[in-house]
Order: C-alpha cells, then structure tokens, then sequence
C-alpha cells in the first residue's frame, strides 16, 4: 500500500441531533473514512473553545463541531452560542497560523446521516491535503501499531 | 440599458422579420444592441447529434467572441435554440472543469477561449419582461392590440430544460402578460410550449405537419386571430409550412404567424414595414384589420367560481394565472 | 486509588466482527491499556444477551471492577443495559462507560485494519473517560397524570379514548370547530367499503360525552414550557362567538345565516357552508362557530340574523380569544397531514380543467353527505360521466414534489374506481407506476376490482388535456399516457380525472416540532425514536406521536400507533415517577467571581444571583445540563456532571492514544 | 459514487458496462440506474409515435446491456429534442441528453441509419463546416433530393415564397474567421473521445 497521509480528526458532536445523525449514517451502512473519532456533548453549546485547542494541541490534525441546526437546539439557542464560539476561535487560529480548513462546524439534523458522512469526508480529504498540522507534541496520534489506513471509497 | 446581441442564422434571412423588429422595439425602450463580432452558427440540434465537443466549441467561440466584442457581460439570444445552445455550453463548462479545459483547447486552435459564466446568456423575451418591465412597456404603448385575439407561443427551449429558468416549465406566462400588457386579448391555449416539431418537417414530413396541425388547429379553435411566437424556428414551422399541413390534411386554416417583437412594435405604433411585417407567408393583414375593434367578453380561459344559485359546483382557482 | 477497569468488546455476531477484529481489540486493551487500570478485557459475542452481561457482573463480583467500560452499539441503545448490569453486581450505574464500535465504526467503514485501529482508539477513549466517571443518583421526576394530546383526527381520538378510559385526564386540544380530521371526510374506507362516518361517528361521541377527556376544539398550542413529567402548556382558545353552555346545537342560526361561502376545509372547496356553521351534522362538539372573516356583521356592523333566531340567546359577538394555561405530565402529537395541493403539477389540469378533481374533492363528491348526496357527477353538477380515470401517485415519487410514497393512494385509487363503477357503470381507468397493496385484505380487494372490470394502465400519466387531436377526443378530458407493459402512448378520451394527490407534512409542521423540542425528517414527517422498535417516542422523553404526522399510513395503521401511544403514556403515568439522567451543572461558590456571565447564558434561568454572597447558583431542578454554563465560565468555577472537563479531555487523550506514552500518563 | 464502490468490489456485468459507457459520454450527472420505467418520458414524447422503441423501453433496453438494438433503434433520431421527458421526469434523468447521446455513439459505431434523420443531421453540420453558418435553402434542397426526390416538388411553393419575400439566400455565405472556426473544429474532433 503506497503511503499516503492519514489525518487524525477530532468531532465533537451533540447528543441529540449530530451524535444521533452519527447513528444513523451507520444504521443506513453509509461509508465515511475511519479518520474521524467522536465525542460526545449534551449540546455544542457545551464545547469550550480549549477542547479543540487542545485536540490540535494533543495531535488532531483537525477538528469538526457538529450540533443541532440553528433553531432546532434541544436546549433552544446554545448551538448560536457555539456558533459564536466558533467564530471567535476561528480567527484566534487564524492569528496562530492554523489553516482555516482545519477546524468546522458542521450543522446535522438527527435526520441527517447521509449529509454528516459526506461532511465527514470531505473535511477528511481537505485536512488530508492539508498535511500534518505540526504542532509541537503532536504527531504521536496516528502511530498505532498498525499499517496506515487504507482510503475509503465513500458510498 | 446595453447588451451583446447574437442574432443566429435565421434572424439573418429567415427571421429577419424578427431582427428587424427587435432592433426596432429596443431604441424606444432605450436598449442598445451590441452584435457579437464575426459569430458563427450556434449547431442547433444537429452538431451535438454527431460531435459533442466540436458542438460545445462552436457555442464556447460564439461566447469567446462576444466577450471580445463587449465586456458587458450580458448576451442577449432572440433564437431560442441559439439562446438553448449557449446557456448549454456554458453550463456545461461550469459544471465539469474537465470539459471546460478541453473546450478551451479546441478554442486555442483558433486562437481564442472562455471563461465559463462570464457571459450571461439571456432570452430577448426574459430581458424585455424582467429587465424593462411591464410597467415601461405599457408606457410606451401608442396603439392598444386591443381587439386583436392572439395565441401566445413559446415553443420548447424557453420553457425548457430551464438551464436559465425565468418561466413555468409546462404553463409560462411572461409572453401573456407581455401581450396583455400590449392590450392584446390572450386567448387560453394550452399548447403554447408545446414542440413546433423542430426539423421534423424534414425527415418525417407526416409527423411534422401532424405537429404543426395541432398547433394551428387548436389556436384557430381557441379563437385567436393570430399566434405570437418568440422564435425563428417556431415561425418557420408554424408560417411557411402552414400551406403544406393544410394540403397534407386537406384542410384550409389561415392564422398568420408574429414575433412578440413584431407586436410591440405595432402596439408602439411604429411603421409595419420597419416591423417586416408581410415577410410572413400566411398573411397577417387581415388579422392586424381587427385591432381597435371592440373585444368581445372573455374567450376560453377557465371558469370562474359559479355563483350560488347554479347547480355546478366550485373548482379550485388555478395557481398560476396569466 | 488507581481504577480497576474491565473492558468488554462485543462483536454482535459478525455486525462488529465482520469489520472490527474484537479478540485483537480487547487483547490490546488489556496490554496497552494496563497501566491505566485495564485489568481485564474480553470481547464475547453478544453483550447484550442475559450470558454477555453476566460476564461483567462475575467480573465485578470476582475481580472488583471498579469501573466498566463497553465497546458495541449506540449508547443510545443499549446504554441502560449495561449500567443495569452493574448496577446489579453492586457498582454505581453511571461508573459504566459505553463506546460504539458498530455505528461509528464497523457500519461505517470497509477496511478491517483501519477500523480495527480505530476501534482500539475509541476504547482508549472510553476508559480514560470512566476513570474520572463519579457514583451518580439519577434523578427522580414526578410524572404529572394528565395528557395532553394535539389532534382530533382518529389518531387523536383512539389515543384519548384508551387514556380516559384507563382513569386518567385527558385534554384533547383540535384546530378546527370539531374534532374527527380527515376520516370524517370520506365516505367509505377501504378495503372493506364500511361507512366512515358510521364507524367514527360513535367514537367521536364517546369523546365528547367522557368525563376524563376536556375538549379544546376550535384552539392551538401556543407555547410549552417544562419538561417530562411536568409540562406547562399554553393554549390559544379562538373565539366561536357561541355560548357553549347556553347553545343546544339546534342549528337554527345556521339555517338562517343569509350568507354562504366556499368551505374549502372540510368541504376540500367542493361546496360551501354558511359563515356560522359546524363542518358536518355529526360535528362534535355540536356547538358551531362563527368565521369572523366573513360575517356580515363583522364587515359591515349589521345582520346578527343567527342571534336574532337563537332560542337560547348562545350568540355572543363579544366573546373574546382565551388563553389557557394546564399542566400535563406526557404529550401525544397526533397532528396528521396535508393533502397534497395537486394544481402544482399544471400538466395535470387541477384548478384548470373544470372535470379534473382531487382525491379529498372526490371524497367530498361521493359522500352521502356532501355537496352532490353522493352522486358522482361532472363539475356542471348534473352530468354522469361516462368514463373516469384516476391518476396514482400524483406528487409522491418524485423527486420535484415528495420522494416517498405516499403508501394510501393505491388503496384510495381502488376504492375510488368501485364506488364510480358502482354509481355511474361508467368505464374506469386506473393509471399506476407500481400497484401497491401489502396489508391485510388489500390484494383481495383488487383483485376484486380486477373482477369489477376496472381497467389498469401501468405508465405515470404524462398529462391531461382538453385539447382533441383525434375526432373520438372532442369535447372530452384526454389522458395521455404510456402503456409501459406494451411499450406505445396511449391517449384515453374521458370525462371526468381524479388525481391521487399524496400526503404531506402539515405546513407548519417544523414549527409545531419546533415548539414541542422534537425534529422532523428530512421529508419534514416526525421523527421517531427507533424506525422499528420505537415508532411511537421521540428523541424528547415525554413527547409522543401517533398517525400520519410520523409518517404515511392507512386507518387501521393511525389507530394501532394511537393505542400504542396511549399505552406508553399510561405506563408513564402508572410509574408516577421517571429516571432522568443526573447530567447537571453546579457552581462551586469557592471559585465564583461574580461575573454573572453564565447568567444569561442559560435558556431555562436556572442559574440565580444572589447578590449579597456576590456568587451565582444554579437550580438542579431546572437545569438541563446543556453545560453551555460550564464552557461559558472564565474562571471554570462551574461544573457538570457526567460531561466534565476532566471527563472530556481524558476522553480526548485517550483516543489520541496519548494514554500510551508513559511521558503524558 | 455509488457505482463506484459497487465496481470496486465486484466485476462491472455487460450490462453495467453499456449503461455507464451511455452515462460518461453525457454531460452532466444522468442516472440510468435510478430508472424506475414509469412511462413519463414515453408518455410526454410528441414524436413517440414514430420511434421503433419508447424512450422507456429504450432505457430498460440500455439496462439489459442490449447495445445492438438500443445503437440501431430510430428513437434518438426521432427526438425533437422538446425536454418535456426531462423536466417531467420523477427521477430526474435528463433523458434528452442521453439520447444525443446515443445518436453520437450510434455514428461512432458506425451502425447503419435506421432513418433520413442522421443524414439530415450531417448534411446540415456540412454546411456549418465549410462556411461557420447554416444555409436554408441548400440545406432543404440537396436533402429532399436524396430522400424524396417528390418531396422537393411539395416545398416548391414554399421555397419560392420565402426567396420571393427574401427569407431564404441562394447561396451560402461564410464569416470571416472560417480558418480559425476550422482549426476548432478539428481540434475538437480530435480531442472527442467516445467511451
């Protein structure tokens, strides 16, 4: 298998509509590649920017946020509340010379498998062209005593 | 306002009826027409039949050119299949990068390329409905069509696939209100985005007179004095095989056949012969006799809600209405 | 103390195991993840089963697990088994940890090696999140006994009855002036043909007439606050302009109102109704209403002919909107559908061609009581037609209208084509993409129809028209279509087009899911719980649904999801109490600046002030544990059960395999 | 995509392959597998009439991996390219696409024409080549006189109508960069691959 480049990606999912769409991309056998591991929150509101800071600082070499569509929040408005979070964070990245692609949101109804996992792949692709975000003490993240993944062919 | 203008074979001769007209109608509506340099034939049905690149070349060096000729951006098509041809290619080449960079190189061979959606393509009816307006156009009016009862036509490639969609797919209604706003009486006729029968004339003479009889036909049934067309093709099927179909069908029907510009310019109260009005084969003269006359009460159209003593029950009020 | 951990892989049969290789996980896990406190990690084939969950108990027992995490489905699962499990070997529910190694990973991905290492991540990722899992209690919620439930369709109406009739309190809260939805519309239903009305009518009475259910007809769900157990809900009473208690439901003003106008509810715009009036005779409740927008008094200050002949003075042009206020404890939306409005396919000539009709127009025209008393005529009102079409799945199946189907139309479209057969013996023709009769008694009754000697065209209708192109077509409706099963266009001359219109979502469906906290699919139907094993919850504990509103069903299918519905609620209600999840925030005064800014970051003003300590508290009772609070706090003074900081980042490190470089352990 | 992990997996079946090759040689994304044969196409067609085969039936045929008889089948030729199947369509195929299509590999594969149409088409892309605009005249004229030489006699009227009143040239006439539209031409040509 030629080497390609891996990228680990950190999600941080809510537990009512992005977590549940999760689910249900797997329910519907939907394809997406192995790069992404979640996390589960009771809302995005609850994602405290350090969290991702953190995950790129631990060796992610991106992260997506994910909750409920705006107006649909299980706790009425939070996910506007991550949203302005988001923002916020983006430009402080930006400042540290973080790639923008290297961090999204990504709204996911709990209808909305099919959409996450085509999110899920593009964010993969984007991040994978993006290469290694070579933050010190990262790297270590993807070294498993495994050989690297092979690329899934998305359904 | 100003547009690039690309007329397309038959506005050289066959329709030039309906480029005259055009260019007449678009001076008092303060519209400047740009022709596009040097431009080509956009391959109709037929190029895209055999050679699928060499006919998006063909539209892809039209496009090249106008934006050669002016930067406006804006190209504006009277032919509906020219108009179909060049949204088409352009879509086309925005779509699918690869395609695009072979058109491109085809081009190079003659020197020339396009950028896809540099050119907006638009229908000469699209820009005179939404870039004037009613308003402006019922200004202008000097002569009502009043008392004339026309049958609006728009054939296939305005209505459809909708690559540019500013109209119902199966039911438009801008050519209506356009001719209303003429003070024409627009007569209910269903088949106005039906086929003209295209070439059909051609390889199947049967099939393509059948398909111009049931146009013809059913205007003449719906009362309209005349059919309103907003293309050349249209007009050819529809004008100059008229006699055909009748001898085909041994039938004797008489509805002349316009272009919406060649109407405007009457409702304007320009000269007919600046309009090129008499080029067309089923004469007109004695339909246009008719404007001025008083217009008898509603013709076809769908009933309206019946009142409560009638037996008939109410119907639902249709969603679009001309 | 160091944690003992024990890790359990399942391979739920080959569902994880066909993708995942489970022994070489919890090998890994025992190995890797040993100096975490991993003391033992088996994978077996099913967890779940009674064998699979024994395993954890004994190990609890014998090894003395102190926590427990489990690789396998969706928490959302089977989350309750396993804390269940340890909960019986003597551990705290919530030191159970559960991963999914099936919906996030074996479902989803092709590559065994690559979801083997991701598997592995994802475990190490549960077991540094247990480790800093603290003995929780979960919360006990009173359930309050009454219900509410939105819609009076039959749906609505069996969900109350079964309810009421189990002793407890039901409000019933219906949009129009009465309840009894679509099924009071049709004539008969199929496939048995016996009379709709005969059949709802009686229930319908029962609901008016029990002493559990209070009907609020003629009103709309405003607001809800709260949550399970305890909703508070505010209801908009519009104002029927008639005294309830003083009007015997004689109908005199209704005789005697001078004006009449089209009903385009209940009528489907096929006749019309006087401006007081109820929407049909059997309409419970029996009082009617006045409709504001077109009475000539309202316009125009004079008539008052209804209360001028009242015997009992009912007519009250005073009366003013209400708004009502109840607590219930479970809520069953049961808010049905929305024909779909056929005139936006033009080709198909609704609202164009006179003798084309919709499916509820013909429901309408072919009743006893409607508009014609059942006689199947032409739009002039008088003609029989000689030869009828019905078009099928007009708006379902495709992709520029509802991709779904609409799963009614076939059923409807057969018992269209009998009761025409039977009234007119006109030639009937039924045009279908595929004939679709799956449920009991259904093939037999088209079959039967085939007997009848309906005629079936398999080809979707490509349009109706009045224009003739050959002589047999002149003067008459003309349906053009391919006959697919011999491959050639056919253009059927008739007189009269019915057109199976679809079903859809009501129009302000996504706001009424909005209000209750539920979420619509993609199609804007609500969602379920689980699409097989919950088909009546919501994602919202306390929220149910029944009927249409989830999704396209028949009669008999709307009645059975109502009962269930019904019984999930009464066993709510028999609990008297529910479980919640203990996921809560709490502020540690220690810390608490003062800054107030997690204040206004709560949605449910849980968090209060009090000025003279200068620190903020939050009041379990209302928080939900969003944990927005938590995030928002600058000085991390705040903290939430269950979703910790510690809890999230170990998390985080474990599935970066941080855990595994003794430099960060 | 779905297509692609399917041949990823498992070898592409005859019939798999004739569809996709129809699918890759039309622009723009066509799905013939979603197909469900209900008949709009067939039942929209003004020219249905004349066709050996229904755009329906055409598909299933393409689906049967049936290329002889799809290739050879009038039905693209009797296309009047109207797009009432492709805007009516539930599954939204672009139907009228895949039959230029069809008619493009048909010439490629060089099957013998089922109908005058394919002349028609070549005869009036000839005058387009050699001078970079249609002619009428020309066009009508040197095809009647190949396929129904009577046929010339029933226009005759028409013809000398429209030159009476100036609506048709006797000649052709040609824009002024024919040389630079050639080379495209060529170029194009040569570029085409058919799948």
């Amino acid at each position: 298998m030629t080497e390609v480049f891996e990228p680990v990606i950190i999600g941080f999912t809510c537990n009512w509509c992005s977590y549940r769409a999760a689910d249900l991309a797997g329910i519907g056998r939907m394809k997406y590649p192995p790069n992404i591991r979640l996390i589960r929150l009771m809302c995005s509101g609850r994602l405290d920017p350090t969290f991702v800071l953190k995950a790129l600082a631990s060796g992610a070499d991106g992260v997506m946020i994910s909750g409920c569509h705006p107006g649909e929040c299980h706790y009425l408005e939070q996910n506007y509340k991550a949203m302005r979070r988001y923002h916020l964070l983006k430009r402080m990245l930006t400042q540290m010379g973080v790639e923008p692609g290297r961090v999204k949101l990504v709204w996911a109804s709990a209808a909305e498998g099919a959409r996450l996992a085509s999110e899920i792949t593009k964010m993969v692709e984007e991040v994978r062209a993006l290469g290694p975000l070579n933050w010190p003490t990262a790297g270590a993240a993807a070294a498993l005593p495994e050989k690297p993944a092979a690329l899934e062919v998305p359904a | 306002m100003k547009y690039g203008y690309f007329p397309g074979c038959s506005l050289e001769r066959n329709a030039a009826a309906y480029d005259k007209s055009a260019r007449a109608v678009a001076e008092p509506l303060g519209m400047e027409f740009v022709e596009v340099e040097d431009w080509n034939c956009c391959g109709a049905t037929e190029y895209i039949s055999l050679n699928l690149l060499a006919s998006y070349a063909l539209s892809a060096r039209n496009l090249a050119q106008a934006v050669r000729t002016d930067g406006l951006g804006e190209l504006v098509a009277p032919c509906s299949a020219c108009y179909l041809n060049l949204t088409k290619c352009d879509k086309s080449m925005r779509e699918s990068p690869s395609l695009a960079a072979k058109v491109n190189e085809a081009l190079a061979a003659g020197g020339l390329s396009y950028k896809p959606g540099s050119m907006r393509v638009r229908h000469l009816l699209d820009v005179i409905v939404n870039d004037i307006g009613f308003e402006a156009l019922r200004a202008k009016v000097t002569r009502p069509l009043t008392g004339l009862k026309v049958a609006p036509f728009y054939g296939c490639f305005v209505a459809r696939p909708g690559y540019v969609q500013f109209d119902d797919t199966e039911f438009p209604v801008t050519l209506d209100r356009l001719l209303q706003a003429l003070g024409a009486e627009v007569v209910d006729f269903p088949l106005k985005a039906q086929c003209c029968g295209g070439h059909m004339t051609q390889i199947s003479e049967g099939m393509g007179l059948e398909m111009i009889r049931r146009l013809v036909k059913t205007a003449d049934d719906r009362g309209a004095d005349l059919i309103v067309t907003i293309c050349p093709m249209c007009q050819l099927n529809l004008d100059a095989f008229q006699g055909a179909m009748n001898r085909h069908f041994g039938l004797n029907l008489h509805v002349p056949v316009l272009y919406f510009t060649q109407m405007m310019g009457l409702a304007f109260g320009l000269d007919q012969a600046a309009l090129g009005i008499g080029s067309e084969l089923v004469s007109s003269r004695a339909a246009l006799a008719a404007i001025g006359a008083t217009p008898e009460g509603e013709a076809g159209g769908p009933p309206k809600r019946v009142k409560k003593d009638d037996k008939a029950l109410p119907m639902p009020a249709p969603l679009m209405r001309a | 103390m160091t944690e003992k951990i024990g890790v359990y892989i399942c391979h739920c049969g080959s569902n994880i195991a066909g993708t995942v290789d489970c022994p070489e996980v919890s090998r890994w896990a025992a190995e890797a993840l040993k100096a975490r406190g991993v003391v033992v990690a088996r994978d077996y084939k099913f967890m779940c089963s009674s064998l699979g969950q024994e395993l954890i108990e004994k190990d609890i027992k014998e090894l003395g697990l102190t926590r427990v995490v489990v690789g396998a489905c969706s928490p959302h699962l089977h989350e309750p088994t396993f804390r269940g499990a340890c909960g019986r070997a003597g551990l705290n529910p919530y030191l159970c940890e559960m991963v999914s190694l099936r919906e996030q990973v074996s479902w989803v991905h092709t590559d065994k090696a690559a979801a083997t290492a991701k598997a592995k991540a994802v475990v190490s990722g549960g077991v540094e999140r247990v480790i800093h899992h603290e003995p929780l209690e979960s919360l006990r919620v009173p359930i309050h006994p009454a219900t509410l439930i939105v819609g009076g369709g039959i749906a609505g109406i069996q969900a109350a009855l079964e309810i009421a009739d189990s002793g407890t309190p039901v409000y019933l809260v219906e949009r129009e002036p009465s309840i009894g939805g679509h099924m009071a519309q049709f004539d008969k239903t199929f496939p048995t043909l016996d009379c709709s009305a005969c059949i709802l009518t009686p229930k319908m009475v029962t609901v008016g007439a029990h002493p559990n259910i209070t009907m609020l007809t003629y009103a709309e769900v405003t607001n809800v606050d709260g949550f399970v157990g305890n909703f508070a809900v505010t209801i908009r009473q519009k104002p029927r302009y008639v005294k309830a208690d003083l009007c015997n439901g004689c109908a005199v003003c209704e005789e005697k109102c001078p004006k009449k106008v089209v009903d385009e509810v209940f009528e489907a715009g096929l006749g019309y109704r006087k401006v007081i009036y109820r929407p049909f005779a059997q309409a419970v409740p029996k009082y009617p209403v006045i409709d504001r927008e077109n009475c000539t008094f309202f316009l125009k200050g004079t008539c008052k002919a209804c209360e001028k002949f009242c015997p009992t003075g009912a007519i009250d042009f005073e009366q003013k909107e209400e708004i009502i206020t109840i607590q219930v404890g479970n809520i069953i939306l049961a808010t049905g559908f929305d024909l779909f409005d056929a005139r936006r396919i033009p080709q198909f000539g609704l609202g164009r061609l006179p003798n084309v009709f919709s499916s509820l127009e013909f429901e309408r025209l072919c009743n006893a009581a409607g508009p014609t008393n059942g006689r199947v005529v032409m739009r002039d009102g008088v003609t029989t037609p000689r030869a009828v079409g019905i078009v099928h799945c007009v708006g379902s199946r495709d992709k520029h209208y509802n991709n779904y189907c609409s799963s009614i139309c076939c059923m409807q479209s057969l018992k269209f084509a009998h009761l025409v057969e039977e009234r007119t013996g006109a030639t009937v023709y039924n045009f279908y993409i595929d004939m679709r009769t799956p449920a009991k008694g259904y093939d037999e009754f088209y079959q039967r129809l085939l007997e009848e000697g309906v005629i079936f065209i398999r080809g979707r209708v490509a349009e109706v028209t009045d224009v003739p192109q050959r002589p047999e077509e002149e003067g008459r409706l003309v349906v053009q279509v391919e006959d697919t099963l011999i491959g050639q266009q056919r253009r059927i001359p008739l007189d009269m087009v019915i057109l199976s219109a679809g079903l859809e979502p009501r129009h302000d469906a996504k706001q009424v899911a909005k209000m209750f906290g539920i979420s619509c699919s993609a199609d804007g139907w609500y969602i379920e719980k689980h699409p097989k094993l919950d088909p009546i919850a919501t994602m919202t504990e306390g929220i149910y649904i029944a009927g249409v509103a989830q999704g396209p069903k028949d009669i008999p299918a709307s009645v059975a999801q109502g009962a269930a519905a019904a019984a999930r609620v009464m066993g709510r209600i028999q609990q008297k109490e529910i479980a919640l999840e203990p996921v809560r925030a709490s502020i540690d005064e220690t810390r608490c600046s003062g800054c107030r800014i997690c204040n206004n970051m709560c949605p449910f003003n849980a968090i209060l002030y009090h000025a003279d300590k200068a620190v903020s508290e939050v009041n379990p009772a209302l928080c939900q544990g969003c944990g927005t609070c938590v995030a928002a706090c600058p000085a991390g003074a705040i903290s939430g059960t269950v979703f910790s900081d510690q809890q999230v980042l170990s998390q985080l490190e474990g599935l970066l395999l941080r855990n595994l470089q003794p430099a960060t352990v | 995509m779905t297509s692609a992990t399917a041949e990823a997996s498992h070898p592409v079946t005859v019939e798999k392959k004739f569809m996709q090759q129809v699918m890759v040689n039309t622009p723009g994304e066509t799905h013939l597998e979603m197909c469900i044969q209900c008949g709009s196409c067939g039942g929209s067609c003004p020219s249905a009439a004349e066709m050996d085969h229904t755009p329906r039936s055409l598909i299933a045929l393409i689906r049967a991996g049936n290329f002889e008889e799809v290739l050879s089948s009038n039905t693209p030729w009797y296309c009047v390219s109207c797009y009432y199947c492709t805007v009516r369509c539930p599954q939204e195929i672009h139907i009228t696409d895949v039959m230029y299509t069809l008619k493009r590999m048909a010439v490629h594969a060089g099957i013998k024409d089922p109908c005058a149409a394919p002349d028609f088409s070549k005869t009036f892309v000839s005058w387009v080549e050699n001078y970079g605009r249609a002619f009428e005249l020309g066009l009508m004229s040197m095809f009647r006189l190949r396929h129904d030489p009577l046929g010339v006699l029933r226009i005759t009227d028409m013809a000398v109508g429209m030159v009476s009143k100036g609506r048709m040239d006797l000649a052709p006439k040609s824009i002024k960069g024919l040389k630079s539209l050639k080379a495209i031409i060529a170029r194009a040509k040569a570029l085409e691959v058919v799948a």
